[in-house]
């Protein structure tokens, strides 16, 4: 490793094997436990390589307050590395700069914080996210028609920004007419309850907008339910939604919040401490899934939880190439 | 003679369609001890209540210094000198002897608590009342009798010019009593008014000046005590001649052994030993917070023993429960009926059946005819004042309830009854009954011990009495030894 | 008995129940500083109350209303709202930050004050009118600020939530001014009212008005629980607060206040808080999976009230 | 404060007071059907049952326990250990699912039962022990969950979801069986007469005899299977079970409790308001669904129905 470390936090005083600590948010909902899998995959292989030697990991059981004590507990332990899905993008912005302040390193991924005192922020952009899928369906629609908007729960960040995506899109498209919003968690039931309800509200729905999780699988359950044709929709590569795509022969687009975020976030940190520049930002694209590749997904799905994500693969080459830019 | 200082002129006072109070006017004036008698559910406590402002009149005028109040509310009733003895009742269980006593009427300084003249003027109280336990104690802790000392202490502490005692005495020792009775005649001396309600007629007679009798929410008698005697004073409130109040003893004491305790060590208990026989009514007496209660919960099952045996017919008992106990046919009236007998929010009818649910049920299964007509005719027996079996138990007067306390074994028919002051606010008629019938079952061969503060009800309802003292019993009296001064003795310590 | 001694004999009685808790939390204490030293330190120490001290304030919020025999599940939103208002309104310079701070505490204060006379008043339970707050609130913080954002005052940041320990100074303030307010007429009331309602009220407590003021009291304690989680994260968040509302329940029962109001004290509340919060640490620091780390929460906290009641017999 | 009451009126009152909690879900129906066509037609309602149904059967256990002055905080996560647990429950040559069902029951009534003795044998508080329960759960939650790679396809459990008897829901057809037991058992059995007496004064009844240990652990039991049979019918709902799927159930079931007039003190109460208290939350949830307004508007939109709906069903009721 070079004597001056190029990448942010890194003061080159910290050699290999490292301490890798994984801040979970909450490790009980699937997407979690998938996300933690990943993660203790990279963790092994970095094992192997002799460039980590312990791994430890938290828990703050959905509270950002916890949260924050749990990575102040990880600088008091003096871990070398932090991974971080954020429970709040402003709560921990302070202790994170702390970490910083110690010289370790600290790979924020999926849900960031605002704070930019921190190794790498590692994401895919949910502006994006949200335009992309308005303009899928909109394109899906033939430019015009109703549409219901599925939101994820308010006042998280995530769920904002893939709506504030979708904004300006919509906007350009006079013709599109919103009939109205939900915000539930990003869950079946609670969306499938929502959403009958709508159905009997609306007897015409030209599309689904839904930005996410869970959400778009609640939806077909719903339709289905209650007989209603199908309609163009998006979603996320939840399993049981692909499958329902599948089974329906929908017109759908989705893409993804891959769980190998938390993975790369592992093996960007330790890259970072082994004296490499990385960029503080590392936007992931959006893989897309739509009628050309739906199959490859679903020839995979016995490899995944029933209510878990069908992620892209990935390897170390893989984020190798991410960090190099490519 | 004195103006009257709180006076009521022509109340009424009605619950939906039940009338309690008619034209009700009593006078109550300085220096005077005034005795306010009547059945259960005469409606004495209604009165008061409305005499201190829980309740509102729904005629007539309550008067303070001869000046009408309209809208009296307790607080206000309270700045106007007026003070209550409720029972328990108004006692915050997990708050201290000092916090109780001056509930609602913290001493302050400079808008804190005075804790100087809290602790001064508590400790004197409780002095004055011979009551000595730590200031700092909840008073959850106490016996029944000395948390109706501090419910007394609480009335005192404001220095009241009217004092309301609602059955003060109904779980003291003669002892306590004395005390009581010194202190109520050295505040009549100051000037001090005092309606005084008790079912305890002799201590009427012993103590106040002047008597109102209710009868069915009526006035019927408003008259000097001077020369009456507890005959008269039935005839006053029932209408007609008393006979006698206890019941001639049988053979008694010759039966089987029904519960043997030995060297039982438990709470307030330090190795006691009692015998209890099939076909004996049996006394424990004693001064308060002896231990008395915890004697009757250690047989009933309710008490965790660290050492001892009880032995049931003759075996000894190992996992003890109240409900196994109930199930081997012991039954347990306790004193404190409010919080430990009655289910108040719940039917009348329903309190009368609950220990008997299980037996009058098939197969788990509730049989409501079979326990309407239980529970009517438990009510016909006791002349249980109720307007409706489905009313809520709490709307009967305390007597009342006492009643059920007690009526609710009997569908059972228990070999052994544990009682626990079962006469506490009852009045004299039902008092007579209750004690013919304990009189009975014990002839029909059950067992009865009875813990009570009612001296006369030992030396004359009683085959034995046992006296505890200091978790021990320290005295057997049989018959022939029988007398209101050897119990005392006893109780205090002196060789009978 | 002196007034004096009668006051220590009040308070060492109060504590009687809490034995087991308070040596449970100095074993895990000890065990914390040994497997952290750095603990040990000022900074240690700061950084230590700093997590600690939201939960201690809405386990004392809490607390508060459980005394008067209710108990309140708006807490949690308060916070948020508490937290957004104060990424709103509290001001760069010093008086402009304290006008701020104070303007959300008393906001916290008239909510609070206004379920207080919902629940005193109109006689609802206390479960279900703390509920619909707890939409009402959270919404009100979600039109205040949709998404995290705001800022708050470095130097404010840095003064609460810095290498000085002024969360704990704070909290001993708190237990100080609770002190002061049961030695007041005002305090006894609350507790005469969550103990014995009938008989307070006969008794001439004016029960209505402690229970508004107690839901005043715990309405200020969760925003500025909001507040300070402002200052401790330099920034707003809408939802911020909402797991503490079970926070503040578990640890008022763990410190040994009565579902049915009357017992239970504030030192044994922030016992209660310490105990969740320290349990976490000390879990991290013995290496404990997730997996077992539920487990072995589920079981202390089981344990740690059984041990209280079994000796209490 | 000391407020009259009569039994027998309470009685007529509280019967009253569950008409009324009815009329007003009837009111609700109609307004939102006038405002919002769609909302009232009989293929909402009938959905709006359906979710009812979970609901209330989830509830039926709250009731139950909470007339007894406790309260189970471990409802939620016992649903979703259900409706995680059954897949793996399920034997692969059990052709009926019968026995998946069976099992996956029998196992949350052990969960509950251990509530229950929690809760008797070392006296600690309702609340802290069933939080406790659901905390462990959760760890159990973590193994289990990402650990079943197959969705729903016991036929029992999707027919308790979506199939139908004589045209009837399933769901609903159920709810009402295990009503019917519910409120049968607490008026007609000597341990529902128990869980009243225990609720209004716990002492007092032991005193009485009353079996008050084993009373309630039966309750707790009781709402243990509750919990899981809501879970069963969740997932056969939604075809699929996941992490947090009962969530919504545990405050959910608390307010159809208290809003359908049972006492949260306990020793006071009835199912059959807490069927309307069910039936009024999932319908005020679905009317906010469908109002077009801003996470925050409908926020506030929820709170103030259930405190405007709390005010109109009732003022005299305890202060707490
Ligand atoms: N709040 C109430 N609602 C309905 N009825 C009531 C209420 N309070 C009292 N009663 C009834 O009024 C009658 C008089 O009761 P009260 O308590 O005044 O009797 P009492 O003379 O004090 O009897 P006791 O000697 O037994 O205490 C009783 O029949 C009782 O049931
Ligand atoms: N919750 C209540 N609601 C209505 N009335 C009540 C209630 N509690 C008590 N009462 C009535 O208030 C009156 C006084 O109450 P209290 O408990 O002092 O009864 P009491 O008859 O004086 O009993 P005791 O024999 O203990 O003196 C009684 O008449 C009783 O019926
Ligand atoms: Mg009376
Ligand atoms: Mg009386």
């Amino acid at each position: 490793a070079p004597a001056t470390a190029a990448a942010k936090c890194i003061k080159g005083d910290r050699k290999a094997p490292y301490t890798v600590g994984w801040a979970n948010i909450y490790s009980v909902p699937t997407w979690m436990k998938q996300t933690s899998g990943t993660i203790e995959d990279v963790v092994e292989q970095l094992k192997a390589k002799g460039l980590v030697d312990s791994y430890v990991v938290t828990d703050a059981e959905g509270n950002a307050n916890t949260q924050i004590a749990q990575i102040q507990s990880m600088i008091d332990a003096d871990v070398d590395a932090i991974v971080v899905i954020a429970g709040s993008s402003t709560a921990l912005n302070r202790v994170i700069e702390q970490a910083c302040e110690k010289g370790i390193a600290v790979a924020n991924v999926d849900s960031l914080v605002t704070t930019d005192q921190l190794t790498v922020k590692i994401n895919t952009d949910s502006n994006k996210w949200g335009a992309q899928a308005a303009e899928f369906l909109i394109g899906a629609m033939g430019g015009k028609g109703k549409i219901i908007i599925m939101n994820g729960p308010a006042g998280i960040s995530v769920s904002e920004d893939r709506r504030a995506g979708a904004t300006p899109v919509l906007a350009a498209h006079p013709e599109i007419e919103i009939l109205t919003e939900t915000n539930t968690p990003y869950n079946a039931a609670p969306a499938q309850e929502a959403m009958t309800s709508l159905l009997f509200q609306y007897p015409e729905i030209d599309g689904i907008l839904s930005l996410g999780g869970a959400l778009t699988a609640g939806a077909i359950l719903a339709m289905d339910r209650q007989g209603r044709p199908m309609v163009p929709m998006t979603g996320e590569n939840y399993r049981q939604f692909l499958e329902l795509w599948k089974e329906k022969g929908l017109t759908a687009w989705a893409t993804m919040q891959p769980n190998w975020l938390g993975g790369f976030g592992v093996y960007a940190a330790v890259q970072a401490l082994e004296g490499r520049d990385i960029p503080a930002f590392v936007e992931v694209p959006l893989p897309i899934i739509d009628n050309s590749n739906l199959d490859e997904y679903l020839a995979r799905a016995a490899d995944f939880p029933a209510d878990g994500y069908i992620y892209s693969p990935y390897s170390l080459e893989m984020f190798d190439d991410l960090l190099a830019g490519k | 003679m004195t103006p009257p200082v709180l006076a009521t002129r022509e109340v009424g006072k009605r619950f939906y369609d039940n009338v309690v109070l008619r034209g009700v006017g009593i006078e109550i004036r300085p220096g005077r001890v005034h005795a306010l008698l009547g059945e259960n559910g005469a409606g004495k406590s209604t009165l008061i209540n409305l005499l201190s402002g829980v309740l509102q009149p729904d005629a007539g005028a309550i008067l303070v210094d001869g000046q009408e109040r309209r809208g009296l509310t307790p607080a206000e009733a309270r700045r106007l000198g007026i003070a209550v003895v409720q029972q328990e009742l108004s006692l915050a269980p997990h708050l201290s002897v000092a916090e109780n006593i001056a509930l609602g009427a913290m001493p302050r300084r400079g808008g804190f608590i005075d804790y100087g003249q809290l602790a001064h003027g508590a400790g004197q109280l409780c002095a004055r009342l011979g009551l000595d336990v730590p200031l700092d104690l909840p008073v959850e802790r106490l016996p029944l009798g000395q948390r109706q000392l501090i419910e007394i202490a609480k009335a005192l502490w404001r220095r009241p010019r009217v004092l309301i005692l609602d059955e003060p005495t109904s779980s003291l020792s003669a002892h306590e009593v004395r005390t009581l009775f010194g202190l109520v005649r050295a505040l009549r001396a100051t000037g001090v008014a005092v309606l005084y309600i008790s079912h305890r007629l002799n201590e009427v007679l012993e103590l106040c000046d002047w008597v109102t009798v209710l009868k069915d929410g009526v006035v019927t008698a408003d008259q000097s005590l001077e020369g009456s005697d507890p005959k008269a004073l039935v005839r006053l409130m029932v209408g007609r001649e008393a006979g006698d109040l206890f019941p001639p003893r049988g053979t008694g004491g010759e039966g089987k052994l029904a519960l043997a305790a030995h060297g039982l060590v438990g709470e307030s208990l330090r190795g006691l030993d009692l015998e209890l026989r099939y076909g004996e009514v049996l006394g424990l007496g004693g001064l308060l917070g002896q231990g008395q209660e915890e004697t009757l919960r250690a047989l009933y099952g309710d008490l965790p023993l660290r050492g001892g045996e009880i032995r049931v017919d003759g075996r000894t008992r190992r996992a003890a429960s109240p409900g196994r106990s109930a199930d081997a046919g012991i039954a347990y009236v306790p004193a404190d009926r409010k919080r430990e007998a009655l289910l108040l929010p719940l039917p009348i009818r329903y309190n009368l059946v609950l220990p008997a649910l299980r037996r009058l049920a098939t197969h788990g299964l509730r049989r409501r005819v079979r326990e309407a007509i239980t529970a009517a005719s438990l009510i016909r027996e006791f002349a249980i004042k109720a307007n409706d079996p489905r009313d809520a138990a709490q709307l009967l007067s305390g007597g009342n309830q006492q009643k059920i306390a007690i009526a609710r074994w009997l569908p059972l028919s228990p070999r052994v009854l544990l009682l626990n002051d079962p006469t506490r606010g009852v009045d004299v008629e039902t008092k007579r009954e209750i004690y013919a019938r304990l009189r009975r079952m014990a002839d029909d061969g059950a067992a009865v011990l009875l813990l009570s503060s009612d001296t006369l009800e030992l030396v004359h309802l009683c085959d034995r009495v046992a006296v505890q003292r200091d978790g021990r019993i320290v005295a057997e009296l049989d018959r022939g030894r029988l007398s209101e001064e050897a119990i005392v003795r006893a109780s205090l310590g002196m060789a009978a | 008995m002196s007034g004096l001694e009668l006051q220590l004999r009040l308070l060492w009685r109060r504590n009687a129940g809490l034995w087991s808790l308070f040596t449970l939390l100095a074993a895990l204490l000890v065990v914390y500083a040994w497997l952290h030293p750095g603990l040990l330190s000022i900074a240690g120490v700061a950084r230590f109350t700093q997590t600690w001290f939201p939960v201690a304030l809405v386990a004392l919020a809490q607390t508060l209303i459980m005394l008067a025999g209710g108990i309140d599940l708006s807490i949690g939103a308060m916070v948020s709202l508490g937290c957004v208002l104060a990424a709103t309104l509290v001001g760069e310079t010093a008086t402009a930050a304290g006008l701020g701070i104070a303007a959300v505490v008393a906001i916290g204060a008239t909510i609070g004050a206004t379920t207080g006379a919902i629940v005193a008043l109109l006689r609802l339970p206390a479960i279900i009118v703390t509920l619909a707050g707890s939409f009402l609130i959270a919404g009100a913080a979600l039109l205040v600020m949709p998404r995290p954002g705001g800022s708050m005052p470095d130097w404010l940041s840095d003064a609460l939530a810095g290498d000085r320990p002024t969360a704990l100074a704070m909290l001993i303030l708190l237990l100080i001014a609770w002190r002061v307010l049961q030695a007041t007429p005002l305090g006894h009331a609350i507790n005469a009212a969550g103990d014995n309602p009938q008989g307070a009220f006969r008794s001439g407590v004016d029960v209505p008005l402690a229970r508004i003021a107690t839901y005043a009291l715990s309405g200020a304690l969760a925003s500025f629980a909001g507040v300070y989680v402002a200052a401790q994260t330099g920034a707003g968040d809408p939802v911020i607060g909402m797991p503490l509302t079970l926070d503040s329940i578990t640890a008022a029962v763990l410190g040994g206040v009565g579902f049915l109001g009357g017992q239970g004290t504030l030192r044994g509340a922030i016992a209660g808080s310490l105990l969740l919060v320290i349990l976490i640490n000390v879990m991290f620091f013995l290496g404990f999976p997730p997996v077992a780390q539920y487990v072995a929460k589920g079981l202390i906290i089981v344990a740690a009230m059984a041990v209280r009641l079994l000796r209490a017999g | 404060m000391a407020t009259a009451l009569r039994t027998h009126s309470v009685g007529r009152v509280l019967l009253h007071r569950v008409t009324l909690t009815y009329l007003i879900v009837a009111l609700l129906w109609v307004v939102a059907g006038v405002l919002k066509p769609g909302f009232a037609s009989a293929g909402h309602l009938r959905y709006l049952l359906e979710l009812a149904a979970v609901m209330g059967i989830v509830a039926a256990g709250q009731t139950l326990v909470i007339i007894a002055a406790g309260i189970d905080l471990s409802v939620a996560s016992v649903i979703t250990f259900s409706a995680m647990m059954l897949p793996l429950l399920s034997p692969a040559g059990d052709p009926s699912g019968l026995a998946g069902v069976a099992a996956t029951l029998l196992l949350t009534t052990a969960v509950g039962t251990l509530n229950g003795l929690g809760i008797v044998l070392l006296r600690v508080h309702p609340l802290i022990l069933t939080l406790a329960t659901a905390t462990i759960l959760q760890g159990a939650l973590i193994l289990i969950a990402g650990g079943s790679a197959i969705s729903v396809n016991n036929p029992a459990v999707v027919f308790l979801g979506n199939g139908k008897l004589l045209g009837w829901p399933m769901t609903i057809v159920t709810w009402l069986v295990l009503g019917s037991l519910v409120t049968a058992l607490l008026h007609a059995t000597v341990l529902g007469a128990w869980l009243f007496a225990i609720g209004t004064n716990d002492r007092a009844s032991r005193l009485a005899g009353v079996a008050v240990g084993p009373a309630l652990v039966a309750a707790y039991a009781i709402s243990g299977f509750c919990a899981g049979l809501g879970g069963l019918l969740l997932l056969g709902m939604n075809r699929q079970g996941y992490v947090g799927i009962g969530e919504p159930y545990l405050l959910g079931s608390i307010a159809a409790v208290v809003l359908g007039g049972t006492s949260i003190l306990g020793g006071r109460g009835s199912y059959l308001g807490t069927v309307a208290g069910a039936v009024l939350l999932v319908t005020i949830t679905a009317l906010i669904t469908v109002v077009n307004a801003s996470a925050g508007w409908r926020s506030i939109l929820f709170g103030a129905l259930i405190l405007g709906l709390l005010l109109l069903s009732g003022r005299d009721r305890e202060s707490r």
